[in-house]
């Protein structure tokens, strides 16, 4: 056990140092402006942080992210597990998540604009983006929910909020995850392209600053913090996951 | 109604681009032409979408935006004028090749940012009205930031860049040269000005504060005056407000034509543009040239 | 009473149950034997509205509270030994009660040592028996059981037959129970019902009226339905 | 069964006319810059037809659609499974998979532009969207392999490719379809995306040309065709979902 | 010759095994009896190399063909009756053989006619009659059987414990038969061992060198046996 724990961390600091050689190499054969090295890169970073850029940028961009995947987890949630549950609600609901899932923000920009004003249409545009994820892996978790543990429920005339949190959601839970770990990291991607196109304030409205002034190793810095808010929320996950399903362990 | 005997409102917001053009507001919010009585914002607007979405929420009284753009807002049933024309020139075109005449360029990819937009069209009008047909050259898009960069690496020789992209490139891989200016090159065949940007103001502005309208309207001429006379005493703004290099800045204000004219003035040359755009593709002006009402009266 | 009549019903393309009546007396329990696969289990599921029957129909069921010990054992996974009992019964009991009687049920089981255990840790015999505990735990005026004592060793399947005949004795409630150990049934039932193979119908029916507390498998009347029963079974090979 | 059918179908056609009618309504709030009307996006649509366009666009839209998403299963099925199966391989890849899912196109576009080329940005833009979805629902799915089967199978002494086919493969279907729904949305949305910001021809090219015109009713028209691509996508997804899951009926 | 030599393992924070030591000979059917939840299943785990042992070893089992029947069924819900079997036997038997050897062994458990069958739609006692088909059909000299016939009526069940014996005397392996059925115990195996109580260990053995076919259970000798072995189980309470 202590060996491959050990093991595994050397390998993922291998992992880590070719990808950084990786970059440094290809860097070599790039002028700045097109790829900067990791070291301008970190720089970069230094320079933003210095500035006091960065925590007013990215404080937005969290603040919004956050707010916006939990919106979406909180229509998600009911609107999958009603969907899975019910061919009838998914047949009518379907095709408005697909929707969602198919427009390009660009379609829902101005509207978004007009009604949610500017400021919250990066959550607007968090929501839209990972609501279709929520959903369709509940979907599929509801309709992969086994059937004799239900039977067994309701015979024991196990009251319908019961069966739900304590039936159908631990077999959901795998499903669930699946979608909080794409929607976590597309929500990062997501608030940073929709500060890009209407923010004054957020990563994404630096990085757009960032790229008509052609800086960029400060596009990349950027790009990297949101690499890292993305390992962090995904660690964060990982152990919540890890502590739901200690029950897996007994098998 | 009592609203229309108060002379000025309490905020005026004017919205643009975050481009070397923009500079004259930062001079004139310096300025403070109405000293501490009437407070203006200037808002730095990313996307089309959120010019227009201002325009249509009454949330800017004044936006920047390029002439065609305007003139499309304006026959789409916005209720705006145009009140002047700033920018000029502003496109140029760019090579590392050896090319003197539009002759040269037979042969060549073009990189051109923005399909479908002013630059690829006045590009392809140009190209016509010099004997090159479309398919002797071969014109490849992408974003102008994107292009810029190849050229800068090599990765592209030929290119139509704005300011401040081109003082960028030229400063960042000297192989590159200025080929053409594009007002230039409009005024050779044309016989007219190419205007490029311009201000829209409002009408329910225009109606209810007229004297304010006024005098914004002298103070951004005044602003647009000393910023080309002395680009350097705005260059610290712009580095602070855009985030962009001041010598970058000063450098483009150097090659740029950025001059006041007001919207009566400048409709001639207005005119003739949209109509030149009309021809070539007529949803890039709102289907028809706009009448006498989309230029601000004097 | 509850009354079968006249239950039809196909599953997979098959004729399973083919006109099956019989019923059940207040306080009686009926044993279900029959060939492996002839529709005990279905009779059970119908009972418990898990299934309908196609043609005939079932009375005596509207505010009968049904208790069913299921073939599997269908414990959730996630919830450990206890709470998987206290999931079922908390709706039914208030809390100090409901942890008290759970406990009992624990350890008459001889899982007391195990309240915390997940299912996956326990053995086959384990997860049968807290399935059971379960079933008798949870308030019920009928209770279903499929093959109750499989998995389990032989003194422990006489000790829980005991322990069901003395349950019985409290409660008065009714018990239909599915085995295949004719020994249980002479031990416990008051009406046995042989079932025929697919397509099946009651073929034979014994009735036990001997209180629990005298039967003794050597006993001579037990002996005697023993042998008329083991015929029953026998013929449908 | 028949009932049922007809009541689901009514409430479809209901779903859809109360959409319509929604659109209807909100079109007659604004201009048609700014919301174009059903009939109007429809007009639009037809023109585009007559014009020849739609088709030219479109054809070059699903193609480079199709192709980036079988490229992201083709890569995604085999990297899930492994990380699915190995702790260690999951630790090394992890945060690869995060960045592709953090990091934005805009900062991918210019290498994508000279790696590729121009015309092939969309088709790495799609694979590069679709692949952390894809091998974060195989990894949950793998994770939650029934352990008891797989003891059956290498009691068995079953070769590892059928176990790897016929043990894990049917237990991972359903994570991999919500991995395939989500994913062919994305898909869609992710070219037209890109080709808005690099491609000639495509939808994305159309919608950026047309957006620069203030074009909205071709906007929603190009949007309208998204959403159809996307329907029939999904649609044809639920049925091969059904066939591979027809056991399920047994239960 | 296998020997399991002084094993010892802990599961669940509690030890399971304590000290157990015992041998099978080639060709020996060795039954396990004793309490529920004693170690019997992990006993078999261990010779199937699913577990480990802590301590202690377990010898001759290199180059030994093993085949299983778990305690629960193990079937792959997504293949019909007969792919579940051609799922373990393709890489041992070629197809024509394998599809009569499959047949053979289906329309001798009764199944013949459920070949398209999901095994969801079996009944229990069909499930378990199918994962015997596998265990049997699998080629092995070692196989191991947990609870083999429990869910089926006591007619099969005898039947069945003929069968075994028929295949046994054909095949020649050793066979591993955990049981709670004092009576199959009794008419099939060699070595008898009584587990104990946690912490388990072999409390009693007991061999019977009768040929199966002369194993009658009114027998003399067998019933001198049964009561032996009936007092050592009861012990365990
Ligand atoms: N995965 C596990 N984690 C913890 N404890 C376990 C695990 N598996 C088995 N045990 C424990 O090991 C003990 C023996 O289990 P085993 O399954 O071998 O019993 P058994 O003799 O086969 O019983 P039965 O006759 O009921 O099947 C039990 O007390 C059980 O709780
Ligand atoms: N969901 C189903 N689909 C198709 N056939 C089914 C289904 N459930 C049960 N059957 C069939 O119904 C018949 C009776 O099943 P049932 O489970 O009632 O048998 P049983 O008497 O309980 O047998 P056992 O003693 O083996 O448990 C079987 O032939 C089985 O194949
Ligand atoms: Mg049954
Ligand atoms: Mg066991």
């Amino acid at each position: 056990m202590i060996n491959s724990t050990w093991l595994s961390k050397g390998l993922s600091l291998l992992s880590l140092i070719f990808f950084l050689g990786l970059w440094q190499v290809i860097s070599g054969f790039y002028k700045p402006v097109i790829v900067p090295s990791p070291m301008e890169t970190v720089q970069a970073l230094g320079n933003l942080m210095a500035g006091g850029k960065l925590w007013e940028h990215a404080g937005n961009s969290i603040g919004r992210g956050l707010i916006g995947f939990s919106i979406a987890l909180l229509i998600g949630t009911p609107v999958g597990l009603l969907m899975g549950l019910s061919k009838l609600i998914r047949q009518m609901f379907q095709p408005y998540v697909v929707t969602l899932q198919v427009v390009p923000v660009i379609s829902w920009l101005l509207l978004a604009m007009i009604w949610f004003g500017f400021e919250r249409v990066p959550i607007f545009v968090v929501v839209i983006s990972t609501l279709p994820l929520v959903i369709i892996n509940l979907v599929q978790g509801v309709q992969n929910v086994n059937p004799r543990l239900t039977e067994m429920a309701k015979t024991f005339k196990v009251e319908r909020r019961a069966l739900i949190v304590e039936v159908y959601f631990p077999q959901v839970l795998p499903y669930l995850f699946a979608a909080m770990s794409a929607g976590l990291g597309t929500t990062w991607k997501a608030v940073a392209m929709a500060e890009f196109l209407s923010a004054q304030r957020g990563i994404g409205a630096g990085m757009a600053t960032a790229r008509i002034n052609l800086e960029t190793p400060e596009v990349f810095a950027w790009t990297l913090l949101l690499v890292l808010m993305g390992l962090i929320t995904d660690r964060a996950l990982y152990i919540v996951n890890r502590r739901l399903t200690r029950w897996r362990n007994a098998v | 109604e009592p609203a229309a005997e108060v002379p000025y409102p309490e905020k005026i917001v004017i919205q643009a681009p975050p481009a070397p053009p923009t500079a004259p507001l930062l001079k004139m919010l310096e300025n403070k032409p109405f000293g501490d009585k009437v407070a203006i914002e200037l808002i730095l607007y990313k996307s089309v979408e959120e010019a227009t979405a201002r325009i249509v929420n009454g949330e800017a009284d004044f936006t920047v935006l390029p002439v065609n753009t305007a003139s499309k807002l304006f026959s789409k049933d916005m209720d705006i004028s145009l009140a002047n024309v700033s920018t000029w020139g502003i496109l140029y075109l760019l090579s590392s090749d050896n090319i003197s005449s539009w002759q040269d360029l037979k042969g060549k990819e073009i990189h051109v940012g923005a399909q479908g937009a002013s630059p690829d069209i006045i590009t392809q009008y140009l190209l016509g009205k010099n004997e090159v047909s479309s398919n002797e050259v071969i014109l490849k898009y992408a974003g102008s930031p994107e292009i810029a960069q190849m050229l800068i690496q090599g990765l592209a020789s030929t290119a139509v860049l704005p300011e401040p992209l081109v003082t960028n490139v030229l400063s960042k891989n000297p192989n590159v040269k200025q080929v053409f200016d594009f007002e230039q090159e409009w005024q050779r065949v044309e016989d007219s000005s190419l205007p490029q940007a311009g201000m829209v103001v409002q009408n329910k502005f225009v109606e209810k504060y007229p004297e304010a309208l006024d005098i914004i309207q002298k103070s951004y001429q005044q602003a647009t005056e000393q910023t080309t006379a002395d680009p350097s005493s705005v260059a610290s703004l712009v580095q602070e407000k855009f985030d962009m290099p001041a010598k970058v800045f000063e450098n483009s204000m150097a090659r740029i034509d950025v001059r006041f004219v007001n919207a009566q003035d400048a409709k001639a040359d207005v005119d003739n543009y949209l109509s030149k755009l009309l021809q070539f593709s007529p949803e890039m002006v709102g289907g028809k040239v706009p009448d006498d009402k989309f230029y601000l009266a004097k | 009473m509850i009354k079968l009549e006249g239950i039809k019903k196909r599953l997979g393309g098959m004729q399973v149950l083919e006109d099956l009546s019989f019923t059940v007396q207040p306080g009686e329990i009926v044993c279900l034997l029959g060939p492996s696969g002839c529709g005990k289990t279905t009779t059970l599921r119908m009972l418990a509205g898990l299934d309908e029957p196609d043609e005939g129909h079932i009375q005596g069921l509207d505010d009968i509270k049904i208790s069913y010990a299921f073939q599997e054992s269908r414990l959730l996974p996630w919830k450990s030994v206890e709470d998987n009992l206290h999931f079922v019964l908390k709706s039914q009991i208030e809390l100090p009660e409901r942890q008290a009687l759970i406990e009992r049920y624990l350890d008459l089981m001889g899982l007391g040592a195990y309240k915390k255990f997940y299912p996956e840790a326990l053995s086959g015999g384990m997860k049968q028996r807290l399935s059971l505990c379960r079933a008798f735990a949870f308030p019920h005026q009928l209770l279903l059981m499929d093959e109750p004592f499989k998995s389990l060793d032989a003194p422990l399947r006489l000790s829980l037959v005991r322990e069901v005949a003395r349950m019985w004795e409290f409660s008065g409630s009714s018990i239909i129970f599915v085995t295949h150990d004719v020994a249980e049934a002479l031990l416990l039932g008051h009406k046995l019902l042989v079932y025929s193979k697919r397509p099946t119908l009651v073929k034979a029916e014994f009735g036990i009226d001997i209180p629990h507390k005298d039967r003794e498998l050597g006993d001579e009347r037990l002996a005697h339905i023993y042998g008329q029963l083991m015929t029953a079974l026998q013929k449908e090979y």
